[in-house]
């Protein structure tokens, strides 16, 4: 293990998990998460301080290009989320790069997510009905058309709901729809790229099926197929993911001392807690 | 456009202005400065049947849904994020069936309010297709564009008949001064057919056009001083939302009986004055003391 | 989007990332914030069959086209307003057909620009027919509106390769501050394949955040700082246009002769610090002098 | 004649000109120019100062609203003309205003004009070598269709040229087009409503068609004819253009100290005065 140090010879599973999310992004990307994201909003500023100083970061719902908050509120349109920021995107300024294909990266998360990546944020159960309503989808249901790539994530896979084989409601677009795939769509974004989930990380192989990359040392491959409702595709070499470097952990930390990336997870996954003997 | 010079009335006159059955668009977003003097008077005034629209809302549009005053939902979202979960009476009547969801997009929404803004009878936008929501939307349809031959969803214009927005600061022309994010409310008060604005602070006309004016008094029709206006919503730069009170909000709005409770106790028992004083100073000073330091910013949400 | 924090370069060299054959936006209108230090450089490095594209403009494009660095002409108006008259380059072009005239629209132009912002394939305008102004636009289409059933002209995105834009402001990473009118200039920076920028000054980044940011710095390729870099247009709020100037170059483009003469005296015979000299400190000082008073700023048009 | 004072015993054409366009605007409108038209910039302004306290001016190419210059430059969208404006709309404020119609009324000139109020700012002559390039519309063949009325006005009806059978080439909307009637186009804005030259003051009767209304008075309804060059209208009523009060009078002198309404006129034109004993 390389990189560790004093501060990093422990860490808890949601720093762990949004350091994962934060290697996701590549540096001079331009990167944008939608509101109600914790996870993905600290991830995008550990990025930036780390391993990819050079993107643009949007802050979701503020619209604020590459601020430096003093910390994370528990909500996507406070102020603190603009200070540092020299410019301020206007709202329909933000979702028209997003329509032609000028942001490189947004984060998406679900209810339900299907093995091509569609999401669904609106409802569970029937639509006239539903038995849960759930906040819907923001901006998604265009965005997710023409983003240049996506990064899924759920903090829910083990409650086997999560991942279901077929969404009661597609707000968000993955790589095949019943409507076709992108191509018969006419999109230009390229969709689902990574998945990162409290049980694995995921790509997608060249059918656009959610494929199994790399497990949280924790968790088994057959963890990972029971919490799954469809038939999940592993690859040859599933690895272990790479522990947070000190300089990742610092990031996490000084970025987000509220811990409001934690109201993600369900408690039992806070106490999953690592150290380098692990 | 609306050219009078001095367009200040009550909040229950300027409330009167919204009529059951009118398709009102609600200004801000999420936490953030939300019309709430607005929508509690309109609670106050038992108004019915209202078609709210807008992109990603939290308590304006759950507390109008609680009271019985909205038949058509058509936002973004409506929620309290991951901090405080799905929006409890929002999704109670989605799940019994009291109101018609017409869940949209920021996309959409957007683009059908600049058909409004344009004058044209339609728009095209590039998602949707594939996905299930125009299972919502019967008023969508289908074009094949004539250079590329891509088939393109296309919406119709969306004039809201009154929207709802609340600024920090105004004159009494209606000029009113914003900090970003604007959110939609450029794009509201251009496409609806009236704008019904409150402020916390009535200014000069020459200090709106120093700071530098958002939204032009030629759309408003009426504008109200409510300080704290937007409570429990932020309102920068003066006060940052109440993360407490949002909390009482969304625990008492899990059951009818929480919700008539709540709204008992804060919107039906007085005016905006006396909700002002059951909020309490202490409370609304602490709000506004995000300036003092990055400390005592990050209290407010600790 | 274009991420680097230090764009600046020098004029010779943001005027070659303009190739022959671009399809160029021209920033600023009639008289004001008109990108006159690229528009000369490009000529003096020879830019031929530029396709310009633009609302209503003036000199800039005057200029160019009688420089021989245009082959079509897509704005919507060149001239000197009533005050000096008809544009001599512009006209003599189209009426010796030396040019290809697409005379457009403002709202056409603005409609395609937002086609190209928005992502969409095609955009409808109101108007258009019944005007002549299709028989200079083969490429607009007609489409009946699946709501109303009214059949209206519907046009292609138009996607510049690149926008020349001047401000009186700007910083290193591309940040440009501009006062109104903006014009086109926010829909050519969304628009366009990327932007090179002039400025009067360069600041910092803190600076530019104090003043308010127009054009923000990842549309920007390339920024350079050139003192005056609008002369002989205005470039609020530093310096009003030159009148005078403007009466030299109308009177002297109405030949090719003295076209040619303006250019050898004014563009080709050195860079921007030497046409400041020519221009010369004193006329270059009163049209700084618009703040001292009423009268001083009445006077530069007397 | 009433209203007239010491201020008004004598005045110019050009001053008389700009008054009665002024007078085309109702208190309450909302009234736009465009580029390069002083005497209606001039105008509007007057209108403000006199009888329409309560229109919305905005300023053409500036989009400033309700401004008070200091005075009128001669171009369009110099910063004087922004002076005292609480907001200026953005371009495409403006003209989406213009074309969803909530724009009242605008003011339109053309180097040749149509009986029906058709325009022609393009080119004279065959488009493809005309004989005078003329310098475009703006944003005329769109908001011309749109705009609730226009005020139409030219300083050459004399010239034989300028009120023409047919237009060589129709860049702005007036009544009836080769393509049709504004119903047929599907147009919302009710077309010209006034025409003001400097032989007299039209209207347009039920069919779209010009027709005089008010001559100057050292103009006849025989030279408005004989420089017309359609089958002119003469309402069965024709008056006198009634004089400039002294409040116009006062108005036209102080919004234009540098005079820049003169340049439309032919030097004759200006040599056109009256006085009260005239």
């Amino acid at each position: 293990m390389s990189g560790t140090a004093d501060l990093s010879t422990s860490w808890t599973f949601d720093e762990w998990f949004v350091v994962a999310l934060a290697r996701t992004i590549q540096d001079r990307e331009v990167v944008f998460h939608g509101f109600g994201s914790p996870c993905a909003q600290v991830a995008m500023h550990v990025a930036r301080r780390t391993h990819a100083p050079n993107m643009l970061l949007i802050e979701g719902a503020m619209y604020a290009v590459n601020p430096d908050p003093p910390f994370i509120p528990p909500t996507s349109n406070d102020a603190s989320l603009k200070r540092g920021a020299a410019y301020s995107m206007r709202f329909e300024e933000f979702f028209d790069a997003a329509c032609r294909g000028d942001v490189d990266r947004m984060f998406l998360s679900g209810g339900q997510i299907d093995r091509y990546g569609n999401t669904n944020v609106t409802a569970v159960g029937p639509l006239e009905k539903p038995k849960v309503k759930l906040g819907g989808g923001g901006g998604g249901c265009n965005i997710s058309a023409t983003i240049g790539s996506l990064t899924l994530w759920t903090t829910r896979h083990r409650s086997g709901r999560t991942l279901v084989e077929s969404c009661d409601f597609i707000t968000d677009i993955g790589h095949v729809t019943p409507a076709g795939d992108r191509e018969v769509l006419g999109y230009t974004g390229g969709g689902p790229q990574w998945l990162v989930s409290e049980l694995g990380i995921f790509d997608y192989d060249e059918s656009g099926i959610m494929r199994l990359r790399q497990l949280w040392p924790d968790v088994t491959v057959d963890d990972v197929l029971a919490a799954t409702g469809f038939g999940l595709v592993v690859a040859d070499d599933v690895g272990s993911v790479d522990p947070p470097t000190s300089e990742e952990l610092r990031a996490v930390r000084e970025v987000d001392p509220l811990g409001v990336r934690r109201s993600e997870f369900d408690p039992a996954e806070l106490d999953r807690s690592f150290s380098v003997s692990a | 456009m609306f050219v009078d010079s001095d367009k200040r009335m009550s909040l229950a006159d300027a409330a009167a202005l919204v009529h059951d059955g009118d398709v009102v668009a609600l200004g801000g977003g999420l936490s953030a400065r939300l019309p709430m003097a607005l929508v509690r008077e309109l609670v106050r005034q038992g108004r019915r049947d209202l078609h709210v629209v807008g992109s990603a809302h939290s308590i304006d549009v759950d507390m109008l849904i609680g009271a019985g005053a909205v038949s058509v939902c058509e936002e973004s979202y409506v929620g309290f994020e991951q901090d405080l979960g799905l929006a409890p009476a929002y999704r109670r009547a989605a799940e019994e069936g009291t109101i018609r969801v017409k869940e949209s997009c920021c996309v959409t929404i957007l683009t059908q309010l600049r058909a409004a803004s344009m004058g044209v009878p339609f728009l095209p936008v590039r998602g949707i297709k594939g996905t299930d929501v125009p299972r919502l939307h019967s008023e969508y349809a289908e074009m094949t564009c004539p250079f590329t031959g891509d088939v393109l969803v296309v919406v119709p214009p969306l004039r809201p008949d009154v929207a709802l927005l609340h600024a920090p600061m105004g004159d009494a022309r209606g000029n009113l001064v914003m900090e970003q994010p604007y959110v939609l409310d450029e794009h509201f008060a251009q496409a609806s057919r009236s704008v019904i604005a409150t402020v916390d602070r009535l200014v000069d006309t020459d200090d709106v056009a120093g700071f530098g004016v958002t939204i032009p008094g030629h759309f408003v029709r009426a504008i109200v001083e409510v300080p704290f206006g937007a409570h429990p919503a932020s309102s920068y730069p003066g006060y940052a939302y109440d993360r407490r009170h949002m909390d009482t909000y969304v625990k008492a709005a899990r059951t009818p009986e929480g919700m008539g409770g709540y709204l008992q106790e804060w919107v039906l028992s007085g005016d905006e004055s006396e909700y002002r004083v059951r909020v309490g100073e202490e409370s609304l000073d602490r709000l506004t003391s995000w300036t003092e330091s990055d400390d005592a910013w990050k209290e407010l949400f600790a």
